[in-house]
């Protein structure tokens, strides 16, 4: 695929709240380990509601379908995960600009502006253990790809790739934010759940779009 | 051990709570956009009002503060998690007034990210809007960083003080310089002992051995540094209220005001024989206790144990603490 | 069960915790003979007195409600045991006044006995006083003979109101019949989930499988008769709400007073989620909920489970629990 | 032994107060099984606070002697036993009279208006299952072996063997009163905790007074 417009989005976005939900059992047992074991509920809260949003879009336009995803994940109840990925979301779409179809470099410029989104909201540093492990590998490899040439599709495969690769990395790490810091040494040997979700959403953008 | 709880559909356990809540104390306080907690009788819009945030679970906890002379709205998130950024902004944009809004915010990281992101949005709209973060547990040491240490029962002694500024008319200015002298001058160290249920999962939120207790437990079992074998109620006591005492700077002569608050299995049976352990330290350092409270103000479901706040007064602290409140849990004449 | 509880001697509990209790509420109780809990200011003399009595282990319980608008004295037993008659009696010459002494005892054999005789004692001594006895539970059926149903939380709300009529002025007759009217139109239920340690022997005061609730048990654990298996909280709150409108006869258009009280574990969100099912069967039944109060006024250690206190409330009633009244746990502006 | 006087009614007390302390445990488990559990503590305390009276008495006069066990027993915190016992002593007090020594006969009316005084502060009738199922038994054999002219020696023997009977006759009744009241039929087949020690205050007595 050489460019993703609304629809594309809204699979993207559909794709991924599918697959959170089948995985929401095991991202809560791993903040269990973690955390306080609420994750899957809370991300899947977080997906649906931008699967609702993304779903009912009227505009047709990127940015306002993202816009009004990320105030409606920013509008859950649910600890820290909605206002990360709500400011991710309104990242997006002020990344996304005016235009109607992104291409590679585009979708890479989306997503940077998605990161930048969320890491007003925190101080996390990669390494720290957090859903930033597994997303900012994510985007620079997206960009590295499409500065590359490739397209989207492989594009995203990509990003996706590095995204599980970051949350397994996160196995290694000590938790320095969230609700893991105080278990401290403990959490090392558990993937981060934020982390983890993350690599399950870019996963299932690149299948979304490979498809 | 199995959850018993009596709940209906664990989806709905803050709706459903808050309703009942508002249901009995329908004299006091008012439901908005189902989660916003406000006063049934509005306070006079001349004078600065106080908002606060913060997840449900933990009852009575912000909300059972709201009314006269403390809080004019608690945006309540859900079960242990933060309300949604927009719905502390609906909650400044309810409360907006040219004497402005004093936000108090506890250290927790949901709660922080919410009310910065409403903060902003309150900037943009153009509200008169100040904050203030609440940091007082003094488990991870009382030199550490501010935004290492949780945001305890101390808000709930805030929001008198400052309520009670507000009441008294003070400016927007003025409230929050009181609020940061008393924010500056309070310490918190919480002890579990027993865990409790998280009502929507049923899980257990933490774990501790049969003859095991731990200081520094957070308000959702957090894990703390300090545990050990458990102690006597003298023993346990005297511990805490020497950390306090010496976070806050106490010194033979001074004035404190010491809360007693149980985590919700604890008895007060026991929070009261606690609060005799802490007198005698006290009476040896020649320490005054100046007020004291003992009760559930911030619980955690049926965990065992209870927080000990210490706050050192002077006596403008002292005049906004005794000033009138008529709040669900908590009315001063 | 290994019971964690932060103590000293267990054979020490009841002093020490009164010493706590005093300490911290040093303004408005003080402590007497070491277990006379007495108003820190008392009445004026030409005031009809309140005294009450019973055992430890139930806190706030009695001794919470002592201040301005309520109790005078509460003679204080041991845990879970009634005090001796001379120290009743004790309470009785202390409060001792031409305008009389309302003794309120609660059905309990050990309170009863021990009011029976220092009631004996202090009208040898020819002092003014009367007793009324508080026998509201409705577990052994609403017609049960009175001296077969135990008094529960209700003694709460009476010492309000009689303690308002009194504050009022009003003769010890009127005084009495007041408290015997809202007595004779009340009725409490209470319900157990899970077991509470006794704080002196350590050992459980029941049993209970863990998917069984027990309707109808009584402050010490003492069996009831509704055993059933674990329910919701809106079919709970609706088979105890339906049984208790009933034995007070309330019907359409009455106006009642419901109270739900925390027996120790069982958390104020579960408590107000309870709350919302009772409204729901008022609001189907047209009766109208008048005033409600929701937490721990008397408890059974940490106990799971509740009490659900209904009365049904006259004008006359509704005037003096809404009167003024400054006590440690209950404090009306 | 043909009379007591306020030295054998001291060393009777004292006697009954070491049974009880050495059956504290056993009185508890027995109230475990049909009440709180709590009988062993308080009976324990009531009879420590009669020694202590007893032995601290310098009147010199029995009436006296119980005048203050019975004030003092009655000032225990306790539940119902120390106001029934209290109101026991208190009546003794009443039955001694002005005597300095009584014969057997004396000794059965003083019991007997300790009975009565108990009586006054509860409505348990004989078959209740609860003290009254002891002490009503050991004063009838007490009067019957007195006005067969039995010493009191061998009186209180009688009365003892009676309480005993008493107790052991508890295990097959129903509870009406006490906490124990609640259990209904599940008190069958346990001693009443009160009747038990009843039985061993008489025991005492007889003890003391044969030695
Ligand atoms: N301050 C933070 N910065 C970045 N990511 C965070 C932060 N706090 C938590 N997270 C992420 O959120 C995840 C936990 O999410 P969740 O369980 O839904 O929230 P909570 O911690 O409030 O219970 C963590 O695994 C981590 O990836
Ligand atoms: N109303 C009563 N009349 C006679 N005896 C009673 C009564 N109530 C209790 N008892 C006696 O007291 C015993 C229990 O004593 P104890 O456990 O000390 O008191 P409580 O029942 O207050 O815990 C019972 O076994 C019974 O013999
Ligand atoms: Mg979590
Ligand atoms: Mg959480
Ligand atoms: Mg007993
Ligand atoms: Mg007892």
């Amino acid at each position: 695929m050489q460019t993703i417009g609304t629809n594309t989005v809204v699979k993207m976005i559909a794709a991924a709240a599918a697959r959170i939900r089948a995985n929401e059992k095991d991202l809560s047992a791993l903040d269990s380990a973690t955390g306080d074991g609420d994750h899957g509920t809370t991300i899947c809260r977080v997906m649906d509601a931008a699967e609702t949003a993304a779903k009912g879009d009227t505009s047709g336009k990127i940015t306002e379908l993202l816009n009004k995803v990320g105030w409606d994940v920013m509008s859950v109840d649910g600890g820290s995960t909605s206002p990360l990925l709500g400011s991710f979301f309104i990242g997006l779409s002020e990344g996304a600009g005016s235009s109607a179809e992104l291409d590679a470099k585009a979708t890479a410029a989306m997503f940077e502006a998605g990161v930048a989104g969320l890491r007003q909201q925190t101080k996390a540093q990669p390494g720290d253990k957090t859903m930033i492990d597994a997303l900012v590998p994510a985007v620079e490899a997206l960009r590295a790809a499409a500065n590359g040439g490739a397209d989207v599709t492989a594009a995203l495969r990509q990003a996706a790739d590095a995204a599980t690769r970051g949350a397994q990395a996160t196995k290694e790490m000590v938790a320095k934010f969230g609700r893991a810091r105080n278990l401290g040494d403990r959490t090392r040997g558990h993937a981060d759940p934020g982390a983890t979700s993350i690599s399950h959403i870019f996963t299932a953008f690149a299948e979304a779009v490979g498809s | 051990m199995v959850m018993k709880k009596f709940i209906n559909d664990p989806k709905n356990l803050t709706p459903e709570l808050l309703e009942g809540f508002a249901l009995a104390y329908s004299d006091k306080v008012a439901l908005k956009n189902e989660k916003l907690v406000c006063r049934a009788r509005p306070k006079d819009p001349s004078k600065v009002a106080l908002v606060t945030l913060g997840g449900a679970g933990h009852e009575p906890a912000l909300s059972g503060f709201v009314g006269e002379g403390m809080l004019d709205i608690s945006v309540v998130g859900d079960i242990f998690a933060a309300p949604a950024a927009p719905k502390v902004f609906d909650a400044l944009k309810l409360t907006n007034r040219p004497a402005g809004t004093l936000l108090v915010v506890l250290n927790h990281a949901g709660d922080v990210m919410s009310s910065n992101i409403a903060m902003q949005m309150a900037t943009k709209a153009g509200l008169n809007v100040k904050s203030i973060l609440t940091h007082e547990d003094i488990a991870p040491g009382a030199n550490a960083p501010a935004e290492n240490r949780r945001g305890l029962v101390g808000c709930i002694p805030l929001y008198k003080i400052a309520g009670a500024a507000a009441e008294a008319g003070k400016s927007l200015d003025e409230v929050l310089a009181l609020a940061e002298r008393f924010n500056n001058n309070m310490a918190t160290l919480a002890v579990a002992l027993t865990t409790a249920t998280h009502p929507a999962s049923g899980q257990s939120i933490f774990a501790l051995a049969d003859d095991e207790m731990e200081i520094g437990m957070g308000q959702h079992g957090e894990a703390g540094t300090g545990r050990s074998k458990m102690k006597s109620a003298d023993e346990t006591a005297a511990i805490m209220v020497t950390q306090l005492l010496e976070a806050v700077k106490a010194k033979a002569g001074d004035k404190v005001l010491v809360i007693i608050n149980g985590a919700g299995a604890t008895t007060l049976m026991e929070q009261f024989i606690i609060m005799r352990g802490v007198g005698k330290v006290l009476a040896q350092k020649g320490i005054v206790l100046a007020r004291a409270r003992v009760g559930e103000f911030l619980t955690v479901q049926e965990m065992g144990g209870f927080q000990m706040f210490v706050a050192k007064m002077d006596d403008e602290l002292l005049k906004y603490w005794d000033a009138p409140c008529d709040t669900p849990y908590m009315t001063v004449r």
